[in-house]
């Protein structure tokens, strides 16, 4: 079970690694900022997979990244958003 | 391969990226990213020591993680620091260059 | 298995690192770092550095990242006049072959570390009982290396002064940042009512925790901060003028407080930051409360910037 | 029941796992910002969803579980939150050029 878990989270890492040729190719700031949103969510999945079954605490960590990863994307798209606006 | 000697030969490359960023970026934002990323790098490799160090039931040595804690806020700060400086260089010349050359334009930054 | 997962992050660690150096805009290095900064928690997690990866993915995956993001976009208009001046090619050169050699020494020298490992566990484990604290990083933090971490408190501050220091005078005293023109009905606004009350439950949660497991007062003050910061941008709230008494002393109020919990050490204890027999586990948490509004500020108004405006909106 | 139990585990892990390659394929693949969008918005919620509903039998305790739970909501909060603001940058883009 524990090999499977591992392979479950170096699997969604892949995958999210993958995604992030959005950041490199664009063409749009929308194109990067999804690239940075899946990153989040992917990243928190793999971290729950690779360390929940094994440390506990890991759950905290996702926790604290959970919150801020949304943060980030938040301000982040403000930042990018603002910019188009002004 | 164990994690430490991994992460280890990835923080020996780390500050190697870093190190080159430095040196070529022409940008001071760039270049205040290379550093962090050297920093980041000395964080991790001082991570992989910790790592090493396990023993007692603790998964690592808690010195270095403690001093790994300060030092990463402190990373922080200096960034901080920096990147208002970086600001106020902009806002008072319109450009972020130290080359000689660069004339100041007053209020450039404020259009 | 867990070779090979390290091994693939530790790969895709080092091609962000990468990106971040080669991309050709900085907005676009600058998302890098951040997607950088929050793969290095899961590093963390690998290396069994659960407090480590706490503030990794509290400060190094947000805080940083939000605030060169913010840098790039203001500073976009520079990105010409810096791409003009990229480095001839034998410069390069230099440059590539300078930092691989000093990446090359650091890898033999992680190669060449001694076997068995050097550590101070087993001296942390034997007297971690005096200090009443179950989680051997905080017992590091605020009693075996109590200094280090009185000395980071004050440096914040101090930068914080620094970065205050830059305000143009006719602005001195005034408030950092301009916000957002935000729809006070919008999505946004929305998020921002409900975000920031989980995040200081969490905030505190992680604080609280910290005694026993993996977290403690740097963890929660940066969620706080972090929280405190997105209800700004969203236009809830303002930053507060940097001329206040109250804010200045509830800035140094953190620092003074763990300050005279070591200089009373001297009398009761014999030492500097010494606690008395039995009463360690009180003045720890005495100095953890006393510290974490102070944290959660500097953090705050560290990410807000240089006073920018004299009038209240 | 435990070997049940790893089974549904693994089920929606791998269920999980899946919306994660869909999103990156899309993310990849689909041919304009908006259709990546709608691609992105479902792998995202439910990839996680998934993983988090994998992982609960096996969070030790109540508490984790919920704290599980609600990594995922604040995941939906600012997936739902970040796909508004960027579908409406490309709006605004859109309406202008």
């Amino acid at each position: 079970m524990l090999d499977f878990l591992l392979a479950a989270a170096a699997f969604v890492l892949a995958m999210v690694a993958l995604g992030l040729f959005r950041i490199l190719r664009g063409p749009t700031e929308a194109d990067r900022m999804m690239a940075v949103q899946l990153l989040g969510s992917g990243g928190i999945a793999g971290l729950l997979l690779a360390g929940s079954a094994r440390i506990p605490a890991t759950v905290d960590v996702a926790l604290t990244l959970a919150l801020l990863a949304a943060f980030a994307s938040i301000a982040f798209v403000m930042s990018a958003a603002g910019e188009t606006e002004r | 391969m164990t994690a430490p000697t991994i992460f280890g030969i990835c923080a020996a490359l780390l500050v190697g990226i870093g190190l080159f960023g430095v040196i070529i970026s022409p940008h001071p934002l760039r270049k205040l990213l290379a550093f962090n990323l050297i920093g980041s790098g000395v964080f991790m490799l001082l991570g992989a020591v910790a790592r090493r160090g396990a023993a007692a039931g603790m998964g690592g040595d808690p010195v270095p993680q403690a001093l790994l804690i300060t030092g990463i806020v402190v990373a922080f700060s200096a960034t901080a620091l920096a990147v208002a400086l970086l600001l106020r260089l902009f806002n008072e010349t319109g450009s972020v260059t130290l080359a000689a050359d660069a004339r100041a334009h007053p209020d450039a930054g404020d259009t | 298995m867990i070779a090979a997962l390290n091994i693939g992050v530790a790969a895709l660690v080092l091609a962000l690192a990468l990106f971040t150096i080669v991309a050709r805009e900085s907005f676009a290095a600058c998302v890098g770092f951040l997607a950088y900064g929050l793969l290095l928690t899961l590093v963390w997690v690998q290396l069994q550095g659960l407090d480590v990866a706490l503030i990794e993915g509290a400060v190094g995956g947000g805080l940083t990242g939000v605030l060169v993001i913010g840098a790039a976009v203001r500073l976009r208009s520079t990105q010409a006049a810096a791409d003009a001046a990229r480095l001839g090619m034998p410069a390069r050169m230099l440059a590539v072959l300078l930092s691989g050699g000093v990446a090359a020494a650091m890898a033999a020298c992680v190669l060449a570390l001694p076997d068995p490992a050097p550590t101070l566990a087993p001296q942390v484990s034997a007297s971690m009982a005096a200090t009443g604290v179950a989680n051997p990083v905080t017992a590091v933090l605020l009693a075996f290396r109590a200094m280090d971490t009185l000395l980071e408190a004050i440096v914040l501050v101090l930068a914080l002064i620094g970065v205050w220091s830059l305000a143009p005078d006719r602005v001195w005293g005034g408030r950092p940042a301009l916000g957002y023109d935000v729809d006070p009905d919008g999505i946004l606004a929305y998020v921002a009512r409900i975000l920031p009350p989980i995040g200081i439950v969490a905030g505190i949660y992680i604080f609280w925790a910290g005694a026993d497991h993996p977290g403690g007062k740097f963890q929660g003050a940066t969620i706080l901060a972090a929280m405190w910061l997105l209800a700004m941008r969203a236009g809830l709230t303002d930053a507060p003028p940097v001329d206040r008494k109250w804010l200045r002393l509830a800035l140094v109020a953190g620092p003074a407080a763990f300050f005279a919990i070591g200089l009373a050490g001297t009398v009761t204890a014999g030492a500097f930051l010494a606690y008395p027999d039995g009463y360690a586990k009180v003045l720890i948490l005495a100095i953890e409360w006393a510290l974490l509004p102070s944290l959660a500020l500097t953090l705050f108004l560290l990410m807000a910037g240089a006073p920018q405006r004299m009038s209240a909106p | 029941m435990k070997a049940a139990l790893d089974i549904a585990s693994v089920l929606a892990i791998s269920a999980g796992a899946f919306f994660f390659l869909a999103g990156t394929v899309a993310l990849l693949r689909f041919p304009d910002t908006l259709s990546r969008l709608h691609a992105l918005t479902k792998a995202d919620n439910l990839g996680l969803g998934l993983v988090v509903v994998g992982l609960l039998p096996r969070a030790g305790g109540v508490s984790a579980g919920l704290k599980l739970l609600c990594i995922w909501l604040l995941a939906l909060l600012a997936g739902a939150t970040v796909s508004q603001l960027i579908a409406r940058t490309v709006q605004t883009r859109d309406v202008r050029s």
